[in-house]
């Protein structure tokens, strides 16, 4: 573990760090572009200059690794002089198109630029003009005259995903970002390069011109969209998400995520979710407060395991939902019913297994090892076939579903409607509404649920790590989480002071103000 | 002031200060009769005042030489505004040249404060306070401006020329 | 479709196993695919993709980088006139001028009779005999603007 | 005063070009002394003749070849004869005349650092030059100098030729290592040097056609026998590639420390007639100039020229007279710096073009004095500040010409302004 000063500061890092981590590590601001510390180093910004007691020349911390003793500063100066021009170097052919850039408020060159540029301008000469709006793909667009051709982008392509469409074509100052024609930048990671460009080059065909990000603001989260358990950032306003960029987490996903997991908002946002409570069956549905839904829901279960038995009525459980929720349900279901009627409902068996090889998991489901970890550990394990059985010889009168929250991922939605459909009542808990869910004959409950977004919990990857997260935003004022659900089915009361919105509230949360008031 | 009558209050002759009110009005009627120079009001809206240039009126979006509106949806003005009064939506403009541009503009005049913070912001001269003043309307919709209102309304003549034209700024390298 | 003749194939198949790693082949392929063209065609970068096994973005990076591949069609004679220093202060920069102005044709394009592109180049090395300029692959040395005319004429401008 | 003819000794002959005239010659005479000698004994003769590298740096070539890590990794000799330094062609000539000379140093050379395969990167635009080689090659193969079991010394080695595309930067030894690997011809970043990680991320020596055949002459006559040539610090003769405005144009070799105004008026034949001198770029267009005044007492050798705030560089002088506008012909030269960056490192990419830019303004007349002053600063910023030297490369002539000649600029720039009237715009 070799130590060294930065200005000042003692520090020390593993061996073989470079003098960039070193600075990372220690916290001290150090201005880059091209440095990114998920990619190879191309050292080619020259802003992270930086100066070394006994080497005359200024020195780039990126690829200058760290020696025992080592004293560096980035305050002298020579290297604030050097990190000026080279700021100006940057900005000199860089179109002054903030007004309409993506980018503007979360770009690499405004922020470096007041922090450690605030030059005057000397560049009096045309700039360089270069292609804007190129389409590079079915989700990213390239704009070359904001590029400072940091090659962060292509190191992605050539290092990370392995799937070398992009390239730095033409030399000098003419050079260009692109693709080659019949090649587009089409693979399953093509979003981070948006995420890890400086600048406003690489925009997200999904969130262009959508939002400026300075409405925006920023949540931590785990992706719901596979098993791997992405630690992410969803951005969000009143309006609702807007989308998901990942975070940083060494040990699961990196800098990265793919581009299935970055659609995990839309299922979210208020089109296509359940609103409130809903009681009834085909043709004759009624909206009703979600706590009467969940009481009356409740009743019912209660009143049928008391005529029918404990067997009368079943569980099942997608892998969509935390280890909290699992636990206070299973309880609830187990200790207090006595049933040990709990179903998995695997949603892709044959594709559960599959892997990319870098992050995307053929299991769709966030918590599936949770949800499996749960049922072992309250004794329950039901086979598929029994509750087929018990369907089919009305046994099971009484149904209660926590149906997927994603239904995008759950391509045999309508077969398991119809097939749960069979019996007697149906208590249906999810997040978005179903046209195949309304023409259900039983008699059934829906009762809306909350996103991973609008609550606290954790999810276990396919790894077994134990991910919490907490609570981003509210979108569905109604909505309750399972182990809310649980409470109310147990017919005991919420605890409503820990609910924003409180019980008679807007149907829907429009305003900011309650926004993460948990 | 009380309007429940005090049961113990006596009858009271209102004549004297009828005659005194018509008097005083009949007097100023007769003084603006002969000094209608002097006169301190304005025969509104026959007659309307005329304020300086600089006044901030109601806001006109500039348009480009083609016709189209010069905005770029940068929302700037938006984020300016201290009344949040814009409402903006941007889209991807066909023409690549373009790219941004708002497919609605609003601005909810009942809100606005009229203080110009949006034309301050404004990177390319596409929002300015213009010298209309009287607002008017008989139905509370009509107080949301749309691009229609903003840009081309008729006593606009087919819009205001924007100052900054993108065109010839490319042409000059910038 | 862009199609390689047979004998370039096997000619890019054998440079392949030439040096110690495949991109190394990329060069003389793709200067294999000029000799056969002239230019190297857009399309040229995924057939020699899928021959050589080699992602596109990666072959159009070197054929962009260098500038002895045309990236456009060029004349039967493609003369390229030194315009560096020591050939500036010889002469070279008149010299292209009125090679233009002689067989009427703008610099970098392509005359009308498809015969000659005249373009500008950077050193050539081959600064003690400026000025100078190259007809594809020949030096011709120590030039006026007449004697290059005849000389151009002669190889059939 | 004459030349002195060491490697340059037989060029006149046309027949040096093939085999069985070089051999006539003495060709491939040394090899088989140097296959008999310990490779650390011929690295330790190259040590001790102080032969530096000729194609621009000048650092010494034994102790790079002494930097290789003894790791047991095969190793590369990348003979670099890409020669784009406007100015320069004496690389041109000792591949078209004397391949072989090459060849041979070069066999000598890889025996020494124990490499088994070589590579010669020619640019591309030198079609003779490669055809010549190609030839050669293909004799030294059937001759049994080149292949498995060289003269039956155990010691086996294979050659190449490798064509470039026509880019000045992979001169630059990582460039050319790029090249070769078949990437672009962007520089690498250093640290690893090529000597430790180079050519396939394996220990690579790197040196200039001129440096390699000189290795043949050292090993023939011994280290010290070629200290007798040159300076204490500068040993040797070196080739000088001669234009611009002199009455004879040309490659000559002479030893180093030769007074610079004896190459031009003597073995140049002056300047044309008429002329007068005005400035001399010493070492390719890269060197500082030296104003006249200098070059009549700069003698050619690293470190004189050193002292004068130029460098020897690749030994390329281009003599300007005074017919000459210096505006002219530095705009001329840092556009080929900007044709050439690479578009790697910002300051180098953005900073010629902005140069660049700048002197076409000036020359068109559209520029004010304090344009002058800005292209010293930014030529400053680009100093040292890049992965490779490219950037230093126009940085320096940038300076020197604008310090040197500054009263030159001005009054273009004065005079542009009286002819339109003042009425351009900056």
């Amino acid at each position: 573990m070799p130590k060294l000063k930065i200005n000042g500061k003692d520090v020390e890092v593993p061996q073989g760090s470079t003098i960039i981590q070193a600075f990372k590590a220690s916290g001290v601001e150090i201005c880059h572009y091209c440095w990114h510390p998920g990619l190879s180093v191309a050292g080619v910004c020259r802003l992270c200059m930086v100066q070394i007691e006994g080497i005359p020349k200024l020195q780039i911390a990126c690829n200058t690794e760290v020696k025992e003793g080592m004293v560096v500063n980035n305050t002298a100066q020579g290297v604030q002089e050097t990190v000026k021009w080279g700021l100006d170097f940057h900005l000199i052919n860089h179109p002054l198109d903030c007004p309409i850039c993506d980018q503007a408020g979360e770009c690499g060159l405004q922020d470096q630029y007041m922090q450690f540029g605030q030059y005057d301008p000397q560049m009096a000469e045309h700039k360089v003009k270069k292609h804007k709006v190129i389409d590079l793909g079915p989700t990213v667009v390239l704009d070359s005259e904001r590029c400072i051709l940091c090659s962060r982008c292509v190191r992605f392509m050539d290092e990370v995903s392995k799937t070398h469409e992009l390239g730095i074509f033409n030399r000098g100052d003419r050079s260009e970002i692109g693709t080659v024609e019949g090649k587009p930048l089409a693979n399953n990671y093509s979003l981070n390069t948006v995420d890890i460009c400086p600048v406003g080059a690489l925009t997200s065909k999904d969130f262009r011109f959508r939002q400026r990000v300075w409405y925006l603001k920023e949540a931590d989260s785990i992706c719901p969209g596979c098993s791997t358990g992405c630690n992410v950032k969803v951005s969000y306003n009143e309006e609702g998400l807007w989308r998901i960029k990942p975070r940083e987490n060494k040990e699961v996903n990196g800098y990265w995520m793919c581009d299935v997991g970055r659609d995990s908002y839309k299922f979210v946002n208020l089109k296509g979710r359940l609103l409130g409570g809903r009681v009834g069956r085909r043709g004759s549905w009624q909206d009703v407060d979600v706590v009467d839904a969940a009481r009356s829901a409740g009743l019912k279960l209660r009143e049928t395991v008391e005529k029918f038995g404990p067997d009368s009525v079943a569980l099942v459980l997608t892998g969509q939902f935390t280890n909290e929720e699992y636990k206070d349900l299973l309880g609830f279901f187990v200790s207090n019913l006595k049933s040990k009627n709990v179903f998995h409902w695997l949603n892709n068996p044959d594709k559960v297994n599959e892997f990319d090889g870098l992050l995307f998991r053929g299991d769709r489901n966030p918590n599936t090892k949770g949800l499996v970890g749960a049922m072992i550990a309250a004794g329950v394990s039901g086979k598929w076939e029994s509750l087929q059985s018990g369907l089919a010889g009305k046994k099971i009168k009484l149904v209660l579903v926590a149906g997927p929250e994603n239904q995008a991922v759950f391509p045999d939605l309508e077969e398991k409607v119809k097939f749960l459909g069979q019996a007697e009542s149906l208590v249906w808990m999810t997040s978005g509404t179903s046209t195949v869910l309304d023409q259900v004959m039983a008699e059934t409950w829906q009762i809306p649920l909350k996103t991973y977004i609008e609550k606290a919990g954790s999810f276990t990857t396919y790894q077994g790590k134990v991910q919490s997260f907490k609570l981003g935003t509210t979108i569905v004022a109604q909505a309750l989480n399972l182990s809310e659900v649980a409470e109310l089915l147990a017919g005991r009361d919420l605890n409503w002071n820990l609910r924003p919105g409180g019980v008679g509230g807007v149907k829907v949360n429009y305003s900011t103000a309650q926004r993460g008031a948990l | 002031m009380s309007l429940v009558k005090r049961p113990d209050a006596k009858a009271e002759w209102f004549l004297p200060g009828i005659l005194a009110g018509l008097w005083f009005t009949l007097k100023k009627m007769l003084w603006n009769l002969f000094n209608q120079q002097k006169m301190q009001t304005l025969n509104y809206p026959e007659q309307k005042y005329e304020y300086g240039p600089r006044f901030k009126g109601n806001h006109v979006l500039t348009v480009k030489k083609d016709g189209s509106i010069r905005c770029t949806a940068c929302m700037l003005c938006a984020t300016n505004c201290p009344a949040q009064c814009i409402k903006i939506t941007a889209a991807e403009n066909p023409d690549p040249s373009v790219e941004k541009y708002p497919i609605a503009y609003e601005i909810d005049v009942l809100r606005c404060v009229f203080c110009g913070f949006c034309e301050e912001a404004c990177p390319v001269d596409a929002i300015r306070m213009g010298p209309e003043w009287q607002t008017a309307a008989l139905n509370g919709s009509k107080f949301t401006y749309d691009i229609q209102q903003l840009a081309y309304r008729p006593q606009l003549k087919g819009g205001v020329l924007s100052v900054l034209d993108d065109q010839e700024r490319h042409q000059a390298g910038i | 479709m862009f199609k390689l003749s047979k004998d370039s194939e096997e000619f890019v198949k054998k440079e392949l196993t030439r040096y110690e790693t495949t991109y190394s082949a990329i060069i003389p392929a793709l200067f294999r695919v000029q000799k056969e063209n002239g230019w190297v065609p857009p399309e040229a970068v995924p057939a020699l993709s899928q021959l050589m096994k080699i992602p596109e973005a990666h072959i159009n990076e070197v054929l962009y980088f260098y500038t002895m591949f045309n990236k456009k069609p060029v004349g039967k004679l493609h003369v390229q006139v030194c315009t560096n220093i020591s050939c500036a202060m010889n002469g070279g920069r008149e010299l292209a001028e009125s090679l233009c102005k002689t067989f009427n044709v703008k610099e970098g394009a392509v005359s009308n009779d498809g015969k000659i592109t005249i373009s500008r180049v950077e050193c050539l090395g081959s600064c003690g005999t400026a000025p100078m300029m190259q007809v594809n692959d020949r030096y011709l040395e120590n030039l006026t603007p007449e004697l290059a005319v005849r000389q151009l004429k002669e190889m059939g401008a | 005063m004459g030349q002195t003819r060491l490697l340059t000794e037989h060029y006149d002959k046309p027949e040096f070009q093939k085999l069985d005239g070089y051999k006539k010659h003495g060709g491939y005479a040394v090899l088989p002394k140097a296959l008999g000698m310990d490779p650390k004994a011929i690295t330790e003769q190259v040590k001790a003749s102080g032969l530096r590298g000729r194609g621009g740096a000048g650092f010494p070539t034994g102790t790079k070849w002494s930097f290789l890590p003894a790791n047991g990794e095969p190793r590369y000799l990348l003979c670099n004869a890409d020669e784009g330094e406007p100015g320069t062609f004496k690389d041109r000539l000792m591949m078209e005349r004397a391949p072989h000379q090459l060849i041979e140093g070069m066999i000598i050379s890889a025996f020494a650092i124990a490499s088994k395969k070589s590579y010669i990167y020619v640019r591309g635009e030198y079609d003779y030059s490669k055809a010549v080689l190609r030839t050669a090659l293909d004799e030294a193969y059937q001759a049994g100098y080149l292949g498995k079991n060289i003269l039956g010394s155990g010691f086996d080695h294979d050659m190449d030729v490798y064509s470039g595309a026509g880019a000045y930067i992979c001169g630059e030894e990582t460039g050319m290592i790029s090249s070769l690997e078949g990437l672009k011809g962007q520089p690498k970043l250093k640290p690893p040097f090529p000597a430790v990680k180079g050519y396939l991320r394996k220990p690579t020596i790197v040196n200039n056609v001129e440096t390699l055949a000189a290795v043949k002459y050292i090993i023939r006559d011994g280290g010290a026998a070629y200290r007798k040539y040159g300076t204490e610090k500068s040993p040797g003769t070196k080739l000088f590639s001669v234009s611009g405005s002199v009455v004879k144009p040309g490659n000559i070799e002479v030893p180093l420390g030769m007074p610079l105004k004896d190459i031009i008026f003597d073995l140049c034949g002056g300047l044309k007639p008429g002329r007068k001198l005005k400035a001399v770029i010493p070492g390719g267009s890269s060197a500082p100039v030296l104003t006249a005044d200098e070059a009549m007492k700069a003698a050619m050798d690293y470190e004189c020229l050193a002292q004068m705030g130029s460098m020897l560089g690749s030994g390329a002088i281009i003599v300007i007279d005074d017919s000459h506008s210096m505006v002219d012909l530095l705009q001329v030269t840092l556009h080929f710096y900007h044709h050439e960056s690479c578009g790697q490192c910002t300051p180098c990419r953005e900073g010629t073009g902005w140069i660049s830019k700048i002197l076409h303004d000036i020359v068109a007349g559209h520029a004010e004095t304090k344009d002058i002053d800005l292209v010293k600063k930014i030529s400053e910023q680009m100093m040292g500040k890049t992965i490779c030297a490219l950037s230093d490369a126009a940085a320096m002539p940038a300076i020197s010409f604008v310090t040197k000649f500054r009263s030159e600029f001005e009054q273009h720039i004065q005079a542009a302004k009286s002819a339109s009237g003042g009425l351009h715009h900056a």
